[in-house]
C-alpha cells in the first residue's frame, strides 16, 4: 500500500540532497525560450519546475537516441553492456509516467530488451504534479492520474509537497534525511484531493475516447488525411518527441581497417519514406498521407496483438513540435468523431 | 644554347594549389616573349548566383566561393550588407568575428606552409612521403591546423563554411568553457608557430624577382596589426576608403584565363601576408615583431618566395591576438554562452562595400539591395585575382634572370614561385565583377 | 551467458557451399557453429543474416530441415545481399532467429494443399514442400504452382526435375516469357501464376500457402476465391521491411501487428482486419 | 583478384568545379587512411600524380565546363568505384541552383563581357554524365562519413548512407525547433541529415547545404514558410539555392523578374 507524506517546499534542497546521494539527478532544465529538456543537474536551482513538457520525453534516459549494442573484432562478438549507474529521474508528469508504462510493456515483452530494463531498474523515478496548458489532454486518454511507474510522486499543494511513496527505494530516499518528512495530515490529504479536482477542471481541450479505436478505423478514408497529408513535411518531428514511439534502425559502423566494428541502434521514424520500403522498391506507405494516417492510427487505435492498447498519452508534444501544425490530435479526433472543429479546445 | 633558340616552358597544371591553373612561357632568343597564367577552373558566376536572394542568405552562399577562406567571404559579405543596411555590429559581435577570422588565418596559413609549400623545399612528391620522412613537420601542421579548425568550429560551427555568422550578429554565443579550451590550445601552440618561422628562415630562396611590387593592404581598424578595416593603403603612399575601390582597382579580362587581372592605379600589385607585413609590420605584437625584425623581410628583401615566411610570422601574430580577443570575450559573454536572440533586420534599399584581409590578401564584396532586402547587384574582387598580373610579372622577371638554368629546374622554381603566392584559383574565377548600371 | 544477454546477439555460421541458381540468385548452405543456436525452425520462418561491417537482412529459411546446417536462397538486391555474394565458402557470418510464425503445418495435416510461389517467394515455399514431402503421408493432395517472369529465372531447376517426376505432387511452372539461352529442361507453361491456378484441380477444401512479390497477392487471392476457397484457408507470407525480427523496431508494423511476430504468414481472413496489409483484403 | 600484386588499394582525389572543401576535408583526414591506401593522384595535395586505374576515385565539384567533362570521363574510365563527394558533385550546389535562372551564355556575357571566350556548361552533378557508384553529399562532407565510405569500399561493400531529414538529427540532439519557436525559415524538414543539425544547434535556420533528403516534401515546405510570413520569392530562392533538382521542385519562376533594378 502506498504511504503518504508531506514536506515543505523550503526543504526541497534537502530532498535534492537525498536524490543526489542516490545518484545523478536528471531533471527538466530550460534549453530555449520555450523548451525544456531532461538533463543532469547538480543543484535544485537548475531545475525548471515550471516545465510542462520537455522536448524529448524521459524515454531517452532508458532507450538512448543512439546506442552501441554489440562490438566485434575478428570473429569475436561482444555485447556492449550499457553503463548503468544509479540515477534519479525527477519531475515526471503523469502523461510521461504512462508513456514509460507503454515502453516498459514493449521492451519487457519477450525477448526482453536487456539494456532498456537495466537502465530502468537503476533509476528512481520521482513524479511531479502539473497544471495542464492548452495542449494537454491526458484526461481524455485516461493517463491523467499517476498510477504506476514511479517511486515517489510529488503533488504541489501550495506551501509543501504531498509525497506518495510507491516503493521501498522511494521510502528510503525520503527517510534518508531525518526530519524531512511528516506523515500526511488530514488537511494535507484534503489539499491533495482539492488539487487533483481543480486540475481536472483546468483542462482546456479534450475529447471522449470511448469509441476512438472504432472511429479511427471507420474514418480510414476520411478526406481529413488527404488534407493533413498535403501539409505534412515528413520531417519526423512527431515521433522522437512522443513518449511511446520506439521505432529504431540498426546499423553497422565498421572501423577503417574493416576487421572490427560495432552494431548501433538509432531512433528512426515511420514518417520517412524509406521506412517501410522493401527490396524491389515496393513501398507500403509511399506518400506522406499514408504515413501520417498510419501514425495517427497507431497512436489512437494502437496495437492489435501483443499489447492491445492505444499509445497516445495526451502529452501534446507532437502538437507543439509539428512545424506544419497537423499533429493536432485533439482537433483531428473531434473532426473524426463528427464534432465541430476545435470543440472544447482552442484554435491553434 | 644559341641565342636564336625558341623555348617554351609549359606547366599544364600547377599542383598543390587550390583549384586549377597552368603556366605557359615563351622564350625567344633568350628573351621572354610571353607569359600566361591560365586559371582554368570552371566558372561559377557568383555575382549571378547571389542575385535575387535575400540578404540573409548571402553569407551562406558566398561562403561556397572557397572552402579555405570561406570565413573571409562570409565576413566580407556581412560587412557589405551591414553597410548597405546602415547598421553597425556590437563590439562583442566584432570580437567574435575577429576570433573566427584569426582561426581561418591560422588554419589556412598552416595548411599552405606545411602541406602545399613545404614539399617544394624538402623535395617530397606526395603526402605520404612527407608524412613518413618529416613526421615532426607533419605533426606541426596537424596541431596548427587543428587549432585553427577548433577556433572555427567553436565560434562558427565547423572548420569552414561557418553557420553561426549572420548579418547583424551571431545566433549563438560560445560558452566560457569552450573559450578556455581554446586558450589552452593557443598557448600550447605558440612554440610551434615560432618553430615554423625558424623552419622557413632556414630555406634559401632559389630565385628572386627583380622589382619591388606595389603592395596594397587594409589599414587595420585598431592601432594594432589586424585584418579588418575600411581604408586601404598602398606602398606607393596613397590611401583610399574601401568604398572607392572601383576608382583605384582596375580589372580586365584576359583571353586565355577564367580569372580577371587587376591593377592598382594601373600597376600590377601584390596583396597578402607580405603586403600586410611590409605596410604594417611595425604594428605587430611583441612575439611576431621579434621574428619579423630579425627576418630578411624587415631589411627590405621582398622576394615573393618569402611569402611563406610572412605567413608563418602572421600565425604567431594570430595566436597572440586570439588570446587577447578571448580574454576580452570572457568578460563580455554570459558564462554559459547560448542563444543571442538575433532578430531579422528590417530591409532597406542601399549599397555597401566591405573588405577583409584574407590569408591571401584583401577581399572585397559589394552589394546593392532593393527595398525588400534582395540582392539587385553584386561585385566581388578576390586577392588571388588581384595577384595574377603580378605573378605573371614575377615569372617574366625570374625567367629573364635565370634563362640559362636547366629547364626542369627552372620549371620547378616557377611552380614554387606561383605556389608561394598561395593562389586560390577557385576564388580567382568565382569572383569577377559585373558592371553597375 | 546470462539473463541480460541482448536479443540482438547473433550466432556464428560458416558458409559451407554456394550454388548459383540463376543470375543474381544463389543458394547458401550455412553450417551453424552453435548446435543450439537456432532451435526448432519451422517452414516459413526466417533468420536475420548479419555480415559484419555491412548489416543485417531478413532471409527465409529455405530448407525443410534445420539441423547443424540450413539453406538460404538469396537474391542480390542491395548492400547486405551484395556483400554476401562476395563471400566464399568457409567465410563466417552471423545469424539470429529463427523468427516469425511459419506455416501452420500441424493445421495442414490431413488436408489438401496448394503451394503458390512467385519469383523469389519460392524460397520459403521450398522449406514448406520439403517438409511436406518428408512427412508426405500426413497430408492430402499436393499442388505446387510456381511462376516467374522469365524462364531463365527459374530457381532450383535440378530439384524441380525430380519433383516433376513425382506422382504424389502436381507441379505447375509458369513463365511469362519462355526464352533463354537454352531451352529449359523443366517444362514450362506460358502464363502467370494465376493461369496455373485456373488450370489446377483446386477445390474449396484446399489450404493454400502463398508467397511472392507484393503485387501478386491480389490476383492470386481473386483466383483462389473464384475457386470457392474460403479466406480462412488462404495463408499468405508477407514481406515487410524488418530490422530486428523480434517485434521491436517497428519497421514491419502493419495495421496493429508486427509482421515479424504475428507473421510473416497470415491467414487471409485475419488480414482483413489489418489496414494496409494487402490490397485485396 | 590481383590484390596480391597490389599491396595497397589505390585511390585518387579529383576536383572539378567547386570550392575545394571536400579536398580540404580529405586532405585533413588522409593521415588516417594513409596506412591503408596509396594515393596515386591528388593534385591539390601532391605533385606526383598519375592517371592510372584506381580502386576508388573521389570526385568533388560539379561539371561546369567541357574540360570538367573530359576529366570526369577519364576518371570514370579508370576507376572501379567512383564516389561523388560533396553537394556540388551530388546535386550541383549553388552553381547548379543558379543555372535554373540563367543560361551559362547569359552569365558569361554579363560577367566577362560580350566577346568572352568562356566555354561553360550548365553546372550539373556527376551522374548527369557518368555512372556514380556512391554519392556522399555534404557541404562540406562530414569527415566521419568520408572515412566510413572509404572503409566500406576498401572491403568492396556499399556504404550505408541514409537520407533522413536534418530534423531527425535535430530532435535527437534535443534542440528547440527554430522553425516552430522562432519562425526562422528552417529547411531541416527537406534537407538530408549528416551535419548533425548544425545550424539549428547554433540557433539558426538550416539553409539546405546538404541537398535534399529522401522524398522531400517541397510543396508542404513552401506552404509552411509562406504561412510563417515569408514572401514566395524568398521561399523559392531558399528552396532552390543549394541544388535541388527540377524534378524534385519545379517552381522555376525566374527570380530576376522580381528584382527591382537600381
Ligand atoms: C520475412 C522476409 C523474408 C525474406 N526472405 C528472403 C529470401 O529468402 N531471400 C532473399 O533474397 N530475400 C529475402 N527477403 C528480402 C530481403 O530481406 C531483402 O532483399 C534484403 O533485406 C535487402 O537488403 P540489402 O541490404 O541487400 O539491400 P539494401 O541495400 O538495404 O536495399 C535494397 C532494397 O531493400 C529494401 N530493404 C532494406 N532492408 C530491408 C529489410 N530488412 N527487409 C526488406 N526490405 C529491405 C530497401 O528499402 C531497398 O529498397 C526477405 C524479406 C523478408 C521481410
Ligand atoms: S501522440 Fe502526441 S500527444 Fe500523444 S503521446 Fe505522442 S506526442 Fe504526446
Ligand atoms: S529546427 Fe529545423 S531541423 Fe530542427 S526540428 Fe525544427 S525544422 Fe527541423
Ligand atoms: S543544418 Fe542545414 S544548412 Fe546547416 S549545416 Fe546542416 S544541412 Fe547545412
Amino acid at each position: 500500500m502506498e504511504q503518504c507524506f508531506t514536506f515543505e517546499k523550503e526543504q526541497f534542497p534537502l530532498f535534492f540532497e537525498a536524490m543526489s546521494e542516490h545518484g545523478t539527478v536528471l531533471a527538466p532544465v530550460r534549453v530555449s525560450e520555450q523548451s525544456f529538456a531532461f538533463r543532469p543537474v547538480s543543484s535544485a536551482g537548475e531545475i525548471a519546475f515550471e516545465a510542462l513538457r520537455t522536448i524529448l520525453p524521459p524515454k531517452k534516459l532508458f532507450y538512448p537516441q543512439r546506442e552501441t549494442i554489440l562490438g566485434y573484432e575478428g570473429r569475436t562478438i561482444e555485447e556492449r553492456k550499457p553503463d548503468v549507474k544509479p540515477q534519479v529521474l525527477f519531475g515526471v508528469h503523469p502523461c510521461d509516467l504512462a508513456g514509460l508504462g507503454v515502453l516498459d510493456a514493449i521492451f519487457s515483452s519477450d525477448p526482453a530488451d536487456s539494456h532498456y530494463l537495466a537502465r530502468r531498474k537503476a533509476t528512481i523515478v520521482v513524479g511531479l504534479s502539473c497544471m495542464p496548458d492548452r495542449y494537454c489532454f491526458c484526461n481524455s486518454v485516461g493517463t491523467d492520474s499517476p498510477e504506476k511507474g514511479y517511486d515517489v510522486f510529488l503533488t504541489d499543494i501550495g506551501g509543501s509537497y504531498f509525497a506518495r511513496v510507491n516503493s521501498p527505494a522511494g521510502l528510503q530516499l525520503l527517510q534518508s534525511r531525518p526530519g524531512l518528512m511528516q506523515p500526511a495530515s488530514g488537511d494535507a490529504r484534503q489539499q491533495y484531493k482539492d488539487f487533483w479536482v481543480n486540475r481536472d477542471r483546468a483542462f482546456q481541450i479534450g475529447f471522449k475516447s470511448g469509441n476512438l479505436p472504432a472511429i479511427v478505423d471507420m474514418e480510414w478514408d476520411n478526406p481529413i488525411w488527404e488534407e493533413l497529408g498535403q501539409r505534412c513535411l515528413s520531417c519526423g518531428n512527431c515521433t522522437p518527441v512522443c513518449p511511446t514511439c520506439y521505432c529504431f534502425d540498426i546499423l553497422d559502423v565498421a572501423s577503417l581497417t574493416g576487421d572490427s566494428g560495432e552494431r548501433v541502434r538509432e531512433w528512426d521514424s515511420c514518417q520517412f519514406s524509406g521506412f517501410a520500403q522493401v527490396a524491389g522498391g515496393f513501398n507500403f506507405r509511399p506518400g506522406p498521407v499514408d504515413r501520417l494516417r498510419f501514425w495517427y492510427r497507431h497512436k489512437l487505435h494502437g496495437f492489435e496483438d501483443a499489447y492491445g492498447f492505444p499509445t497516445c498519452v495526451g502529452c501534446g508534444r507532437c502538437t507543439v513540435s509539428c512545424p506544419a501544425g497537423i499533429d493536432d490530435i485533439v482537433g483531428v479526433v473531434l473532426r473524426l468523431q463528427g464534432g465541430q472543429d476545435g470543440q472544447g479546445g482552442e484554435e491553434r | 644554347m644559341t641565342d636564336h633558340e625558341r623555348k617554351t616552358i609549359h606547366i599544364p597544371e600547377v599542383c598543390r594549389v587550390e583549384g586549377h591553373s597552368a603556366v605557359h612561357v615563351d622564350i625567344d632568343a633568350g628573351k621572354v616573349s610571353s607569359v600566361t597564367l591560365d586559371v582554368f577552373e570552371g566558372t561559377r558566376f557568383f555575382e549571378k548566383i547571389v542575385l535575387g536572394h535575400h540578404y540573409e542568405e548571402i553569407p551562406h552562399i558566398t561562403s561556397r566561393v572557397c572552402a579555405i577562406c570561406s570565413t573571409g567571404h562570409v565576413l566580407a559579405a556581412i560587412f557589405a550588407v551591414e553597410q548597405a543596411l546602415g547598421i553597425a555590429p556590437s563590439s562583442t559581435t566584432l570580437l567574435l568575428r575577429e576570433l573566427l577570422h584569426l582561426g581561418m588565418l591560422i588554419e589556412s596559413h598552416a595548411t599552405h606552409i606545411y602541406a602545399l609549400a613545404l614539399p617544394d623545399y624538402v623535395g617530397a612528391p606526395d603526402l605520404s612521403d612527407l608524412a613518413s620522412r618529416y613526421p615532426d613537420q607533419f605533426e606541426n601542421w596537424n596541431q596548427l591546423r587543428n587549432l585553427g579548425a577548433a577556433i572555427q568550429t567553436i565560434i562558427g560551427g565547423r572548420p569552414f563554411h561557418p553557420v553561426n555568422m549572420h548579418v547583424g550578429g551571431l545566433s549563438r554565443f560560445p560558452a566560457h568553457s569552450d573559450l578556455k579550451k581554446l586558450l589552452a590550445m593557443l598557448s600550447s601552440s605558440l612554440e610551434l608557430a615560432f618553430s615554423t618561422c625558424d623552419l622557413l628562415l632556414s630555406f634559401k630562396p632559389p630565385v628572386a624577382r627583380t622589382t619591388q611590387p606595389v603592395f596594397l593592404a587594409l589599414v587595420p581598424r585598431e592601432t594594432e596589426y589586424g585584418f579588418f578595416g575600411n581604408t586601404v593603403r598602398s606602398s606607393e603612399g596613397w590611401e583610399e576608403p574601401v568604398q572607392n575601390y572601383k576608382q583605384y582597382l582596375g580589372e580586365h579580362s584576359v583571353p586565355y584565363s577564367h580569372a580577371k587581372q587587376s591593377t592598382a592605379r594601373g600597376k600590377p600589385l601584390m596583396v597578402g601576408s607580405m603586403a600586410r607585413l611590409s605596410l604594417f609590420g611595425h604594428r605587430l605584437g611583441r612575439h611576431a615583431r621579434s621574428v619579423y625584425t630579425a627576418s630578411p623581410l624587415a631589411s627590405g628583401d621582398m622576394n615573393s618566395l618569402w611569402n611563406n615566411l610572412a605567413q608563418a610570422i602572421e600565425i604567431v601574430e594570430c595566436i597572440y591576438q586570439a588570446e587577447l580577443v578571448i580574454e576580452k570575450l570572457l568578460v563580455e559573454l554570459p558564462r554559459g554562452g547560448g542563444d543571442t536572440g538575433l532578430k531579422r533586420l528590417p530591409p532597406k534599399a542601399g549599397q555597401g562595400a566591405g573588405a577583409v584581409e584574407c590569408p591571401r590578401g584583401t577581399l572585397y564584396h559589394c552589394y546593392s539591395l532593393d527595398d525588400r532586402g534582395h540582392i539587385a547587384a553584386a561585385d566581388m574582387i578576390t586577392p588571388s585575382a588581384q595577384n595574377t598580373a603580378r605573378i605573371e610579372l614575377d615569372i617574366r622577371e625570374v625567367v629573364t634572370q635565370f634563362v640559362d638554368k636547366e629547364p626542369e629546374t627552372l620549371q620547378a622554381n616557377l611552380e614554387t614561385l606561383v605556389r608561394a603566392y598561395d593562389p586560390c584559383n577557385t576564388c580567382a574565377t568565382h569572383m569577377v565583377s559585373v558592371k553597375y548600371n | 551467458m546470462n539473463a541480460l544477454k541482448t536479443p540482438f546477439f547473433p550466432v556464428h555460421g560458416v558458409i559451407r557451399s554456394i550454388i548459383e541458381l540463376a543470375a543474381d540468385n544463389r543458394l547458401f548452405e550455412i553450417q551453424l557453429q552453435e548446435p543450439n543456436g537456432l532451435p526448432r525452425c519451422r517452414p516459413g520462418q526466417f533468420v536475420q543474416l548479419w555480415i559484419p561491417g555491412v548489416g543485417e537482412a531478413p532471409i527465409s529459411v529455405c530448407s525443410g530441415k534445420v539441423g547443424a546446417s540450413m539453406e538460404l536462397c538469396v537474391r542480390r538486391a542491395g548492400r547486405v545481399t551484395s556483400a554476401l555474394f562476395q563471400m566464399q565458402e568457409g567465410d563466417w557470418l552471423g545469424l539470429r532467429g529463427p523468427y516469425g510464425n511459419g506455416f501452420p503445418v500441424e493445421l495442414f495435416e490431413g488436408k489438401d494443399l496448394v503451394l503458390i510461389a512467385g519469383g523469389l517467394g519460392v524460397a520459403p515455399i521450398r522449406s514448406l514442400w520439403q517438409y511436406l514431402l518428408d512427412y508426405r503421408q500426413k497430408f492430402g493432395r499436393l499442388i505446387l504452382v510456381y511462376g516467374m517472369r522469365h524462364s531463365i529465372d527459374l530457381l532450383f531447376r535440378a530439384e524441380f526435375q525430380v519433383l516433376l517426376r513425382r506422382r504424389d505432387l502436381d507441379v505447375y511452372i509458369a513463365a511469362e516469357d519462355v526464352v533463354g539461352p537454352q531451352l529449359p529442361t523443366v517444362s514450362f507453361q506460358l502464363g502467370r501464376v494465376t493461369d496455373m491456378i485456373k488450370l489446377a484441380q483446386i477445390t474449396p477444401g484446399f489450404q493454400a500457402a502463398v508467397c511472392g512479390p507484393p503485387v501478386m497477392y491480389k490476383y492470386v487471392v481473386q483466383e483462389l476465391r473464384a475457386k470457392g476457397m474460403p479466406d480462412s484457408n488462404i495463408w499468405l507470407s508477407l514481406e515487410r521491411h524488418m530490422k530486428c525480427g523480434i517485434g521491436k523496431c517497428g519497421h514491419c508494423y502493419v495495421g496493429g501487428q508486427f509482421t515479424c511476430r504475428a507473421g510473416p504468414v497470415f491467414r487471409l481472413n485475419d488480414l482483413q482486419f489489418l489496414p494496409e496489409a494487402i490490397e485485396c483484403a | 583478384m590481383d590484390r596480391l600484386e597490389q599491396p595497397l588499394p589505390c585511390i585518387s582525389v579529383h576536383s572539378l568545379t567547386g570550392c575545394a572543401g571536400e579536398e580540404l576535408v580529405i586532405l585533413e583526414n588522409l593521415q588516417k587512411a594513409l596506412p591503408l591506401v596509396r594515393v596515386v593522384s591528388f593534385p591539390f595535395a601532391q605533385s606526383a600524380n598519375e592517371m592510372r586505374p584506381v580502386d576508388i576515385a573521389f570526385v568533388e565539384g560539379s561539371v561546369s565546363q567541357p574540360h570538367d567533362l573530359e576529366k570526369l570521363k577519364a576518371i570514370r574510365a579508370t576507376a572501379r568505384w567512383l564516389v561523388a563527394v560533396g553537394n556540388c558533385a551530388v546535386w550541383g550546389c549553388v552553381q547548379g541552383g543558379v543555372c535554373r535562372r540563367f543560361t551559362p551564355e547569359q552569365m558569361a556575357r554579363d560577367v566577362y563581357g560580350q566577346d568572352n571566350q568562356i566555354a561553360a556548361l550548365p553546372s550539373a552533378p556527376l551522374d548527369k554524365y557518368v555512372r556514380v557508384d556512391v554519392k556522399l553529399s555534404g557541404c562540406p562532407i562530414d569527415a566521419g562519413q568520408f572515412l566510413s565510405v572509404l572503409a566500406s569500399l576498401l572491403k568492396d561493400h556499399l556504404p550505408y548512407i541514409t537520407h533522413k531529414p536534418v530534423c531527425l538529427e535535430c530532435k535527437l540532439k534535443e534542440n528547440g525547433c527554430v522553425l516552430v519557436e522562432k519562425n526562422l525559415p528552417c529547411l531541416g524538414p527537406i534537407t538530408a541529415a549528416g551535419c548533425g543539425a548544425l545550424c539549428p544547434t547554433f540557433g539558426a535556420a538550416c539553409y539546405g547545404c546538404w541537398g535534399p533528403c529522401e522524398a522531400p516534401q517541397m510543396e508542404a515546405m513552401e506552404i509552411v514558410l509562406k504561412e510563417k510570413g515569408y514572401a514566395i520569392d524568398e521561399v523559392i530562392s531558399r528552396l532552390t539555392a543549394f541544388g535541388i533538382p527540377q524534378e524534385i521542385y519545379s517552381r522555376d519562376k525566374p527570380l530576376e523578374l522580381k528584382v527591382s533594378r537600381q
